[in-house]
């Protein structure tokens, strides 16, 4: 592509009208036709965008989920925004809940017999909980006895913990490391 | 030991297991298995105590403990016939396996929550409304389905109660009013700037009954008055605003 | 007020995630009670960022309505939005369309008026598509000042969507609570 600064910028500002008209995650290959250059182009247009909005802090983000983006408000004027529109309270997910949910996201797709075998306790309402949220949905069956459902993770699910996509999770590697071992592991260990 | 404020509650019993473990300060690896499953037991019978519904996982832990516990009590005779074909065995392998599985879920589960307790500060906007800027006469009518006119309908709805989330604070915006004046000058100064303005952002959505007639009524009398001059290409597009002389400029 | 550089930087920030979530023109004395400053420091703030995006050719742009201020998208890349917007496979109705037609089929005969108190927004140019497709036509006249037109769904309609008559529309069991939003809006609106 032989596009100068000018053209970036040009680019770069259309690329925010269009973010800011959709509201909603915006497809890179929707947009990449309507400015007619290369999805690949357009992605890195937009990521630089988002970089400048960070380092400007200015009061509006982007996010990224599976190669949309999407158009948000800096999290830091949470307080301000509250006492603008009094939002309706978000409680947040009980423990239950966020266990399955972190089992879910991390062995997708599973059935509840196998969160709850990891769990070692019924987890049906935790399911339900995180259906009716929208952070998991039915990504089919299992072909055997039954055919159980598999469940997995949605987009919602990615855009509430602040994820681009499943693998931007942190590893779950990270978190074997056991609490009561720690100083131990962090002298000794190679 | 005994619990004299209040019993805590946990997720299930390798959530309890697993405090016991911590609280014990012993390596996973080498579980003393006597001490956790008297501690496990006594626990399940302080829960009886407050009343607490004992479900059946915490009971089924309990038998797993015990005979784990009975088989590490065994004589080393079993051991010693089974030594040549294969290592010993540890009766808690299969336990500690699964409990280190639980833990790491356990951890992601906090993870998750700080991370929703960053992501929930987000807000979004609602889409803006795309008809305005759609080029009707593109649109071809085919065979539709009777599912997207119900969805169309539930997405209404949907956004209809989003949209009230965001209104609380709605009843106390006073709008001040406007003269035509006033409006003349800010339309005035606007075009100094940029020439041109569509139509319709001189009216937003919640604008007064009486802002519109004073706008519109601003809008004939810059008209008349040969400050500007209105365009639009065809029916449905965007009608254009724009400044007389820059009108000549170009 | 003894404002430095980073305040005003970060109160420009805070502003435009306030009008970014309103949407619609904002009040600058809103905007002060919510910051806590005075009025016409306000004002000249936001003044000051709108020059800026003006000056960096952003694709968004602050407009002023009234000493309110309002977000949206600059007018240079409407041919880029509308593409956006427009349906490219150019067969169905859009969303916009769609809802109308939903509503009239739910609550006909009934007038472009009531439409828009339950929509929320404008629907002239949906109700014109509408009607040049002959989904709905003109039923009548609303006996009452003004007499608006009332509208109600055609045969094509029922044909478009395989239906033989106007009760072989599905029942809608959140139809009640449509009704209660109407009335919100009715005592609003005076």
């Amino acid at each position: 592509m032989g596009c100068n600064f000018m053209e970036d910028k040009e680019i770069q500002s259309i690329i925010e009208s269009l973010l800011f008209i959709w509201g909603d995650p915006l497809n890179v290959k929707n947009i990449s036709e309507v400015l007619d250059f290369p999805p690949e182009f357009i992605r890195k247009t937009i990521l630089d965008l988002k970089k400048q909005y960070e380092a400007e802090d200015r009061g509006l983000q982007i996010i990224e989920i599976n190669n949309s983006f999407q158009l948000c408000t800096n999290t830091k004027h949470y307080d301000y925004i509250q006492k603008l529109c009094t939002p309706t309270q978000n409680k947040g997910l009980t423990q239950a809940a966020l266990e399955v949910l972190a089992i879910i996201a991390y062995k997708q797709p599973i059935t509840r017999h196998e969160v709850e075998g990891i769990r070692g306790v019924k987890s049906d309402k935790a399911i339900s909980t995180l259906l009716d949220k929208e952070l998991i949905l039915e990504k089919g069956r299992l072909e055997k006895t039954g055919r159980p459902i598999l469940y997995g993770t949605t987009e919602t699910f990615l855009k509430a913990f602040g994820l681009s996509c499943l693998e931007d999770l942190p590893a779950i590697e990270d978190f074997e490391k056991l609490d009561f071992d720690e100083n131990e592991i962090n002298k000794t260990d190679e | 030991m005994t619990y004299n404020v209040k019993l805590e509650t946990f997720e299930g019993p390798f959530d309890l297991l697993y405090h016991l473990i911590e609280k014990a300060e012993v390596d996973i690896y080498n579980i003393p298995i006597a001490q956790i499953t008297d501690q496990y037991i006594q626990y399940i019978q302080d829960m009886q105590k407050f009343d607490l519904e004992v479900t059946s996982e915490f009971l089924v832990m309990a038998a797993t403990l015990i005979e784990i516990k009975s088989k590490m009590l065994l004589p080393n005779k079993h051991e010693e016939q089974l030594a040549i074909a294969i290592d010993e065995i540890d009766p808690r392998q299969d336990l500690i396996a699964r409990l280190i599985e639980y833990k790491k879920y356990k951890t992601a589960a906090e993870e998750f929550k700080k991370r929703e307790d960053v992501f929930k500060k987000i807000f979004y906007k609602s889409q803006e409304q795309l008809d305005q800027y759609i080029k009707y006469d593109d649109i071809e009518l085919v065979e539709m389905d009777l599912n997207t006119l119900i969805s169309a309908f539930n997405k209404l709805l949907e956004k209809r109660k989003n949209h009230s989330k965001l209104q609380a604070y709605v009843d106390e915006i006073q709008r001040d009013e406007v003269t035509i004046e006033d409006k003349i000058s800010q339309i005035q100064q606007y075009l100094e700037i940029h020439h041109a303005v569509d139509f319709h952002h001189l009216f937003s959505d919640s604008c007064s009954k009486s802002e519109i007639v004073v706008t519109f009524l601003a809008l004939l009398e810059l008209i008349k008055l040969n400050f500007l001059t209105v365009q639009q290409s065809r029916i449905f597009d965007k009608i254009i605003i724009k400044k007389i002389d820059s009108v000549n400029g170009v």
